[in-house]
């Protein structure tokens, strides 16, 4: 494969970007263009990416599609390459940027041509981080993302967007800072920061533990695990709506991405030995926020708490280290970021006609927007794992490779299934059903057209890997016995050592 | 044809719920009825081809999971007591589609109505015909989520909405034991489908393992995993509380899923897993007091309430602990046996309820009806007809079905079982005096509804009371004509593999007299009620004032809606509310990010003091470094 | 005690040193006085230098000393123009009035 | 008279100091000729610097060195110079300063400069130091009927006068304890049991940290940065850093190599102390020349931090950081440089508010300026920071690095706020758009170099992988 | 040597008193010529260890100009009385005794180093400092040749010191009357004088 179709789906965005920044002219006609521009790149990217599915070859475990190229000599190589992993999240990334692209036209009212630019820059930094095959890269990628969801936040957000903007920023760049230490402390250790090659360079076990740390520090504040989750809801809340979708959809799963990349697949040691510390923090995270879910008044800071509570089931099933909750967590991931994104969108619907995010404001819905209710309530039962939804698929998975690894953490996490259960069904009950509470919501009007292919298709999507998620579970196959296979030999190898 | 059973009505959903606004209401109606009648047909087809050849097959569908040692598939699985399943799901659902045309006549939203009771006949046949216990887990919750929708139909009533979320969730607690046992299974067997669990099972009967710090035989504990699940949908006692408030949804629906084919899912989950069952007594012997105490305890409720829906619920949710005792004392035939007469009596009950309720313009309590069995006589019949089937008035479905199971834990020879026996005598009884105490109050007596009066009473329409006959005949007939093949003498042919039977049942004739003192009772019942009912209302008024507190404790349904709130929910709601204000917003962020950013503010405000803008001032400073630098390196 | 030594010499502009320095920023009087305390260090260190110089038997330190004193002169010329025009636009020069600019 | 061709640079500069000032004094009205000849001078002395040999040459008695280091720190300072020249026209016109004398001492600094990056004796460095100290003086005073810019002036004089005589009083030290002034030798007769000398190092670090303005010799840096005229404050931010850390390189690499046990302590704790300071302090501020102050006391902790490792490879990420953080600060001035309205220059954060309605390519600009100087990646200002981190861990020096990281969260507190104050406020009346080219010119240019250094990295570090010191 | 020693230590002291002086003196113009003291004492010591040339230069650049142009300063501003009264601010005084502190400590740790130095045996004993050529003759001959580069340096330093004091303080001064000589010596009777005739009762009017 000549072609660098890795480079390709990661630029064509920022190439799109770039044509938005430099059109000119009337007012009009640059925000008609930038649109078309917009929505042109990201669904060619959307195609290419589903090409690139097409043509991955699922039965082999190495990294394909590798690019590299010279980059800082000496030191590190701009090196691309995917597995059955990542691929997966560059579908997920580039069928979701389009969804927030048409979102934010929808939605945005001011400044859409700078929109656009951050939304299509972020989708290259995204990919970037799902492609890299080095750490260094992966790190720029990582906190490039930053920048554009700052200003996403912060510019088009609601009124206490400041401070959540802020918050976003600095907890996610105070997480990661001891990841770039790490990083290069990997590169003195070992004398590489490639990937490829550090999975099979044993680190030794003494910094292992100090390494992990220090990627863990990164990764929990992005998933964001308990108790460095605060950022989330008060980002969710204020961020416009594409901007919750990509938060929720794509950015936290670039934490999960990573726990799988590199904590497990570098420091298998120190992964291992700090299991328990995760399955605590996990299981706080489920219930804790699946009740703090509970008792909310905003939509979208439900759906917040429940992203973190969604977040802890893929943390368990990372490390239960088992295929069912490896896979089952990856499945996870791709149907939150499927099923968080649209419950935002159908927030940000309701938020576009009334301007209101508080639950007690609507009630009744149903009677005026019935397609709308109906989208909410596959959305609702996805979220709440309902079988038959890709939601359930994940779930289930991480609670089956759970419980052979610790059958209390799998029965505390089923805890918060239920819980889960009474938050999203009291949420959907209190906006959607009801007597119609609030008589200047009866000028709201259903889904327009793209409104409602927009859901049709992640509802189509959700159910179709609810019912069928052989697709997805093949391609991660391979790639998952390789990474627990080498796992399990690394673990051994320095039991041996330990023993001599 | 199996593909055509189930998929059938999910496609009449698809077509309702979808395209129901440009069809309109009645032809959505029309064409899911029909949909389900053509599975019903072949359901009964099947069925006879069961009886008759043995059939059975197990198409597999397509895969659905398979990760590592996990594999599922989508599969339609036949053997006899699914086939029996599909009979009574897609039959009694064909009847109370038609019945719904009729009830639902008035309602705006027909289309979605039929499409979700389409879709919940869908799940309910994928439920029992699953050949894995993931699949049956779908199932198992799509009908959850069916019967939530239903419930809930009505979504201005709020009432209805609590109660739709009250079902799902206590359903999801049920489901949580389930699921658990699931992963179980999936831990100790390496698998999931029913044939290959089954296999083991034998070989993993003295398996002891710690749960949650518990010692637990394996499969002992498996078994009451499962029992939890199954205790949720079935309304057992503890998990009960969302059956009668389930009766706010239309009655239609409390007839199909809240009589007969829902609720007794858990039953069948018990009956199916008979091969596991029977390698633990413990599991078994739970099975039965949870059952006999639920049919104690739902009878002695129902004796009191006046909601009309509400004291059927409760006789189903007794006729439930019927049904789990019959399956705890090992007689899993029997309990099916009583499943499916209960089926058709119990809907029929509904359906009469559901006419009598239109007939009093959805007027509900029966302390506001009474003289009416001239105004409405098919009604009358009908409820007539399924109140003896209830009480096992002898040659009724009910007298055979109910009688065996008595007689089975009578047989079964132990203490549980003679207490099973005599708690089940006891509520018959019981299940005859609240039946007949319906009956008289609602048609019989003065005329006391305010809100109508007697001449606009009238009779329902024809579609709601055809289907109704249909399950009439149902209940008369079906003990007879279905003794034979699901409980006599040579059932072992029929059911063949699908019902583990460890101990073969003696067919040891019970002593007579055990024979006739149910019907007796049952017969004797209703004079009785009568007399306390219609003739002599005063002594029953002076008992209840006499036992005001008994009386209220049996109407407040033992309390245990008001013991929930006090120790599940309110605390729950509490606990949210603490985590978030003080957890999350006072400890986490107060400290963490809000109380950095004002540790960095406070650092930051002394720094720029520092700087306080005079000479000598910076001079200072500049030596105080200047000489801490000279004394660390003098010291160094 | 007798026998004057190098050490005495640089002891004594070590004192010179010392006073500059705490003249510097002990002063709270006019900024002149600074000027003179930054004259006194640099005289202190044409001291050591010429002292250093001496017993080296090395003219760079004198060398140096010449170019300290004409730096000396030109910052003397460049301060005192600075004072002078900062008394212009302040009308003071008192030390402790000297802070329109912190934070 | 060999040595004569080694150092036409600054004798070029010398002549032209000498015949720019006569053809100002005798042409009337001349700044604008002036001040173009002034950067044609810088530009042909960027010439001449790049024209000199390769090789290591000591000329005046191994008084004077000639090596890539400080050709490469010459051309900065030149090109950082002339590109203040530029970007100041506008304002010295604004502000009725645009006297001739401006850009001669400018220039006069600029080869004190040179000798200073050059000097390779006690003496030559000093005199250096002085001729550009001295020019420094007076141009933050220049705008003599200001208050603040005389304040400042004296205040800068002051403490540099007292930072100058520490240092003086070290090289005493140094050459009396050693028997030369000449850094080779000194490096010579340095070892441990010469306390004396080594107490001298302390003066000297003392007078180098107070001119890159390191805590806790920082003090005047808010109130110059503040009080004198912006485009001294640009002149101050860009160009005499890249001296003065060409010094304190030398210094440290080449007369006191052998004693670096001592004062590594001493640098890492001068860095460590700059960048929280630098951090915490610039927080609070409202004033973007303040701010840029504060956040200069900053990046000079980060640079210290790579020149504190002892390593080959310590100083060239001190380069590359200096290299980096110049082109950043020359946009960030390059935007505070187009904060004009009506002819009145301002200085207020607040006054940016809603820049990106009004001004979206300066705003976006800014935008990328003020990401790269938090170290955000993929903007040069992380790579800036990587390198140095990456030397600072090849040290082993882990405490050091995870300090700087998180001092760069709270920094980026503060650039997040300018950043907020453009993007989020409500707009206010905009700013004046008829920039002259050399802005516009410097601003893109910056802005593009800080966006696209990522594409090839390479390219800086091969140019500095040349410099060794030692 | 005897009285090597005792003018040594009478100029020291001389020296330390009027350098204490020159920082506590209330009048400034008292500072100055403290100030003036410390010069011509430390010239002296100068010329006793032999560097005569440097005493000389001293005298002449320190006394003759620095010290004259900060007499000229003090009085042309007219600053000598100081402010006596104490500015009462929160620890000043202990900004003074911290101050001293410091100010000791870093003489202490001078004299630490500087006392614990073991100097190199080849050096020679100042008594013995012997020159072949006159101080002022050997300065000369490296100064105008190995320091060649230095000297001219410091010209361009006395050039912007010149520069800088011009651009600071001199000012083109509006109303004030200068002598143009040119205009002067140009002057021709025609348009000095004028005849006027002068009407009865109204007088003339002097004007320009």
């Amino acid at each position: 494969m000549n072609f660098p179709i890795l480079s390709a789906i990661i630029f064509i965005p920022l190439i799109g970007a770039l044509f938005i920044l430099i059109t000119k002219g009337n007012q009009k006609n640059v925000e008609k263009n930038s649109k078309y521009v917009a929505i042109f790149s990201s669904i060619a990217n959307f195609l290419l990416s589903l090409f690139l599915w097409f043509s991955f070859d699922t039965s082999v475990s190495d990294f394909q599609f590798v690019e590299e190229k010279k980059w800082i000599d000496g030191f590190i190589n701009f090196q691309l390459g995917i597995d059955g992993i990542s691929i997966l999240f560059i579908l997920l990334t580039t069928f979701i940027t389009p969804v927030c692209i048409f979102s934010g036209i929808l939605s945005i009212k001011y400044k859409i041509k700078e929109f656009l630019i951050a939304i299509l820059v972020m989708e290259t930094l995204m990919l970037g981080v799902f492609c890299s095959l080095d750490l260094v890269i992966f790190y720029l990628f990582f906190e490039g993302g930053l920048i554009p969801m700052f200003l996403i936040i912060g510019i088009w957000g609601g009124p206490k967007r400041v401070y959540s903007a802020f918050k976003f920023f600095l907890f996610t760049l105070l997480g990661s800072v001891l990841m770039l230490v790490a990083i290069i402390s990997i590169y003195w250790i070992t004398g590489t920061t490639d990937v490829v090659k550090l999975l099979d360079i044993k680190i030794s076990q003494e910094y292992q533990y100090l390494l992990w740390l220090a990627f863990f520090s990164s990764f929990a504040v992005k998933l964001p695990m308990w108790p460095v989750h605060t950022w989330l809801p008060d980002a969710h809340v204020e961020a416009p709506t594409a901007g919750s979708v990509i938060l929720a959809a794509i950015l936290l799963k670039m934490a999960g991405y990573g726990f799988i990349r590199f904590s497990l697949g570098l420091f298998p040691v120190a992964s291992d030995y700090f299991t328990p510390l995760i399955f605590i923090l996990s299981i706080i995270a489920i219930i804790y926020t699946s009740l703090i879910a509970l008792m909310q008044d905003d939509m979208k800071k439900l759906i917040a708490y429940s992203s973190v509570a969604h977040m802890g089931f893929v943390t368990l099933g990372i490390f239960s280290l088992t295929k069912q909750g490896l896979e089952g967590s990856i499945i996870q991931m791709l149907s939150h970021g499927l099923i968080s994104a649209a419950l935002f969108l159908c927030v940000g619907v309701v938020y576009d006609r009334y301007h209101s995010r508080m639950i007690s404001s609507y009630g009744g819905l149903v009677n005026l927007m019935p397609k709308y209710a109906f989208v909410f309530m596959i959305f609702t039962l996805a979220a709440l794992g309902l079988p038959g939804t890709s939601g359930f698929v994940g779930e289930f998975l991480v609670l089956v490779g759970v419980f052979q690894k610790s059958v209390i953490a799998a029965v505390l996490a089923s805890l918060g299934v239920i819980l889960a259960a009474a938050y999203m069904l009291w949420l959907y009950r209190r906006v959607i059903f009801g007597k119609i509470g609030n008589t200047e919501i009866k000028k709201m009007v259903d889904l327009n057209k793209t409104e409602l292919y927009i859901f049709a298709s992640i509802v189509f999507l959700t159910l179709f890997f609810g019912i069928y998620p052989e697709p997805l579970l093949n391609t991660i196959n391979v790639s998952i016995d390789n990474l627990i296979d080498k796992y399990n030999a690394n673990i051994n190898f320095h039991i041996a050592q330990t023993n001599n | 044809m199996e593909y055509a059973i189930v998929f059938l009505p999910l496609l009449g959903s698809f077509i309702s719920g979808f395209f129901g606004k440009n069809l309109g209401g009645k032809i959505c109606q029309i064409l899911t009825s029909s949909f389900i009648s053509i599975s019903a047909i072949l359901s009964i087809f099947i069925f006879y081809q069961v009886v008759v050849e043995d059939y059975s097959s197990n198409k597999l569908i397509f895969n659905w999971i398979s990760s590592g040692d996990f594999n599922v598939n989508w599969s339609i699985n036949i053997d006899p007591l699914t086939s029996v399943m599909l009979v009574i799901v897609s039959l009694i659902s064909s009847i109370i589609h038609f019945y719904s045309i009729g009830y639902m006549s008035h309602d705006p939203h027909k289309s979605r109505f039929m499409a979700y009771l389409s879709l919940f006949t869908f799940s309910m046949l994928t439920l029992v015909s699953a050949d894995n216990f993931l699949q049956l887990f779908f199932g198992w919750e799509g009908v959850g989520l069916c019967s939530y929708l239903l419930i809930g139909f009505w979504y201005k009533k709020p009432s209805a909405n609590a109660a739709a979320i009250k079902a799902f969730i206590v359903n999801r607690v049920g489901d949580f034991g389930f699921a658990i046992g699931i992963f179980l299974i999936f831990f100790f067997y390496g698998t999931v489908n029913y044939n290959e669990v089954f296999e083991q099972t034998p070989l993993l009967s003295n398996h002891e393992i710690i749960f949650l710090g518990i010692e637990f035989n394996l499969i002992t504990l498996i078994c009451l995993l499962l029992f939890i699940g199954a205790m949720g949908k079935s309304a057992q006692i503890l998990l009960h509380t969302w059956l009668p408030d389930a009766m706010e949804g239309p009655t239609p629906v409390s007839a199909l899923i809240h009589a007969a084919t829902m609720v007794t899912a858990g039953v069948f989950l018990v009956v199916k897993c008979s091969p596991i069952f029977e390698y633990s007594q413990t599991a078994l012997n739970v099975v039965t007091a949870v059952g006999m105490i639920t049919a104690f305890f739902a009878a002695t409720v129902a004796l009191v309430q006046n909601d009309i829906k509400k004291i059927v619920a409760y006789s189903t949710c007794s006729q439930l602990g019927y049904m789990f005792f019959a399956a705890g004392v090992g007689a899993y035939h029997v309990a099916i046996f009583h499943l499916f007469t209960h089926a058709f009596f119990k809907a029929l009950l509904f359906l009469g309820a559901g006419c009598v309720i239109h007939s009093f313009k959805e007027e509900q309590d029966i302390t506001l009806m009474g003289g009416v069995w001239k105004k409405i006589p098919y009604t009358y019949s009908l409820m007539i007809i399924g109140t003896l089937a209830l009480t096992g008035f002898p040659f009724l479905s009910g007298y055979y079905s109910k009688d065996a199971i008595i007689e089975f834990a009578y047989l079964k020879g132990n203490t549980i079982g003679y207490y099973a026996a005599a708690i089940g005598i006891i509520t018959a009884f019981l299940t005859a005096i609240y039946s007949w105490r319906l009956i008289f109050k609602t048609f019989h007596g003065k005329f006391n509804n305010k809100d109508n009066n007697l001449s606009s009473i009238q009779e329902s329409s024809l579609i709601m009371l055809l289907p109704s006959c249909l399950l009439a005949i149902g209940a008369i007939l079906s003990g007879v004509l279905f003794k034979e093949i699901f409980i006599g003498q040579d059932n072992l042919n029929f059911w063949n593999d699908s019902i583990l039977f460890l101990q073969t049942v003696e067919h040891a004739h019970p002593p007579n007299w055990l024979l006739l003192l149910t019907p007796i009772i049952v017969i004797l019942a209703i004079p009785v009620s009568y007399y306390l009912f219609i003739q002599n209302e005063k002594i029953l008024r002076n008992f209840l004032l006499k036992n005001q507190l008994l009386y209220n404790f049996l109407l407040k349904k033992w309390y245990f809606d008001e013991l929930y709130n006090l120790i599940f929910v309110e605390p729950i709601k509490k606990i949210g509310l603490f985590l978030w204000r003080k957890g999350d917003i006072n400890t986490i962020d107060k400290y963490g990010p809000d109380g950095l950013s004002k540790l960095v503010k406070n650092i930051s405000d002394k720094a720029v003091n520092f700087q306080s803008g005079y000479l000598y001032h910076y001079a200072f400073v500049m030596l105080v470094g200047f000489s801490i630098l000279l004394t660390y390196l003098i010291l160094y | 005690m007798t026998e004057i030594g190098l050490g005495h010499y640089l002891t004594l502009a070590s004192i010179i040193f010392a006073i500059g320095v705490v003249g510097i920023f002990l002063n709270r009087k006019n900024i002149i006085i600074i000027l003179m305390s930054i004259e006194l260090i640099l005289l202190a260190v044409n001291i050591n230098l010429v002292s250093f110089s001496i017993y080296l038997q090395d003219l760079v330190g004198q060398v140096f000393t010449m170019f300290v004193l004409t730096v000396a002169a030109a910052e003397a010329a460049v301060g005192l123009a600075i004072i002078v025009i900062y008394y212009k636009n302040k009308g003071s020069i008192h030390v402790e009035q000297i802070s329109s600019l912190k934070g | 008279m060999q040595s004569i061709i080694y150092i036409f640079p600054e004798l070029f500069l010398s002549l032209s100091i000498m015949s720019l000032l006569m053809l100002g004094v005798f042409v009337k009205k001349s700044f604008k000729l002036i001040n173009m000849l002034t950067i044609l001078s810088l530009i042909f002395t960027i010439a001449l610097v790049i024209n000199q040999p390769d090789e290591i040459i000591k000329i005046f008695n191994n008084s004077y060195i000639i090596d890539k280091f400080s050709i490469f720190m010459k051309i900065l300072t030149l090109l950082f110079c002339s590109f203040v020249l530029i970007l100041s026209k506008d304002y010295l016109k604004n502000n009725n300063i645009d006297k001739i004398e401006y850009p001669i001492l400018i220039l006069a600094s600029t080869l004190g400069m040179l000798l200073m990056i050059s000097s390779y004796d006690l003496i030559v460095f000093y005199l250096g130091l002085e001729l550009q100290s001295l020019c420094l003086y007076i141009l933050a005073a220049f705008k003599r009927d200001d208050e603040r810019s005389t304040e400042s002036g004296l205040k800068y004089f002051v403490l540099s006068a007292l930072a100058s005589g520490l240092l003086l009083y070290g090289s005493s030290l140094i050459y009396g304890f050693t028997g030369s002034t000449n850094f080779e030798v000194i490096a010579e007769n340095l070892d441990e049991s010469n306390t004396a000398a080594i107490f001298g190092i302390v003066f000297i670090i003392v007078g180098l940290a107070f001119k890159v303005s390191a805590v806790p010799f920082h003090m005047w840096t808010p109130d110059v940065y503040e009080g004198s005229p912006t485009s001294v404050t640009s002149f101050f931010a860009l160009v005499p850093k890249v001296a003065a850390l060409a010094v304190f390189i030398r210094f440290m690499y080449v007369p006191f190599i052998n004693v670096i046990d001592h004062w590594q302590i001493i640098i890492v704790f001068l860095s460590v102390a700059s960048m929280i300071l630098g951090a915490f302090a610039a927080i609070g501020q409202n004033n973007i020349k303040r701010l840029m102050a504060y956040s200069s006391i900053g990046h000079m902790g980060y640079a210290l931090a790579g020149l504190a490792t002892g390593t080959n490879a310590g100083i060239q990420s001190t380069i590359i950081y200096l290299t980096i953080y110049l082109v950043m600060n020359l946009g960030a001035f390059g935007c505070i440089f187009m904060m004009k309205r009506e002819n009145v220059f301002y200085e207020n954060i607040n006054d940016l508010s809603g820049l990106s309605k009004n001004q979206p390519l300066l705003a976006l600009s800014f935008l990328i300026i003020l990401f790269s100087l938090a170290g955000i990646p993929p903007l040069a200002g992380f790579f800036a920071k990587f390198y140095v981190f990456m030397a600072v861990i090849e040290a082993k020096m882990y405490a050091l690095a995870i300090i700087g990281l998180l001092t760069t969260v709270v920094s980026a507190f503060y650039y997040l706020r300018v950043i907020k104050i453009i993007y989020f406020d409500k707009p206010k009346k905009p700013f004046e758009k008829n920039y002259d080219w050399g802005l516009k010119i410097s601003l893109i240019l910056s802005s593009i170099l800080i966006l696209i250094y990522f594409i090839y990295p390479s390219a800086l570090l091969d140019a500095i992988s040349a410099i060794i010191i030692y | 040597m005897l009285a090597h020693s005792l003018f040594f230590y009478f100029f020291s002291a001389i020296t330390v008193f009027s350098a204490i002086m020159v920082t506590i003196s209330r009048n400034t113009v008292n500072s100055v010529f403290f100030l003036i003291l410390v010069f011509v004492s430390v010239s002296i010591l100068f010329i006793m260890i032999g560097a005569e040339f440097l005493g000389m230069i001293m005298l002449i650049v320190y006394v003759g100009a620095v010290a004259v142009l900060f007499l000229f300063v003090v009085m042309m501003l007219n600053v000598t009385e100081q402010i006596t009264k104490r500015v009462s601010r929160k620890g000043l005084i202990n900004n003074i005794s911290i101050g001293s502190i410091v100010g000791v400590i870093i003489f202490l740790e001078l004299l630490v180093v500087i006392g614990g130095w073991k100097y190199k045996e080849s050096f020679t004993p100042l008594s013995s400092a012997n020159f072949d050529i006159s101080n002022t003759r050997a300065l000369g001959n490296i100064l105008y040749t190995d320091y060649i580069h230095l000297f001219q340096i410091s010209g361009m330093i006395l050039l912007v010191a010149m520069i800088g004091a011009i651009t600071l303080t001199f000012r083109k001064r509006e109303n004030v009357k200068r002598q143009s000589y040119f205009k002067q010596i140009t002057r021709e009777k025609q348009s000095a004088v004028s005849l006027v005739d002068v009407e009865r009762g109204k007088g003339v009017k002097l004007d320009d």
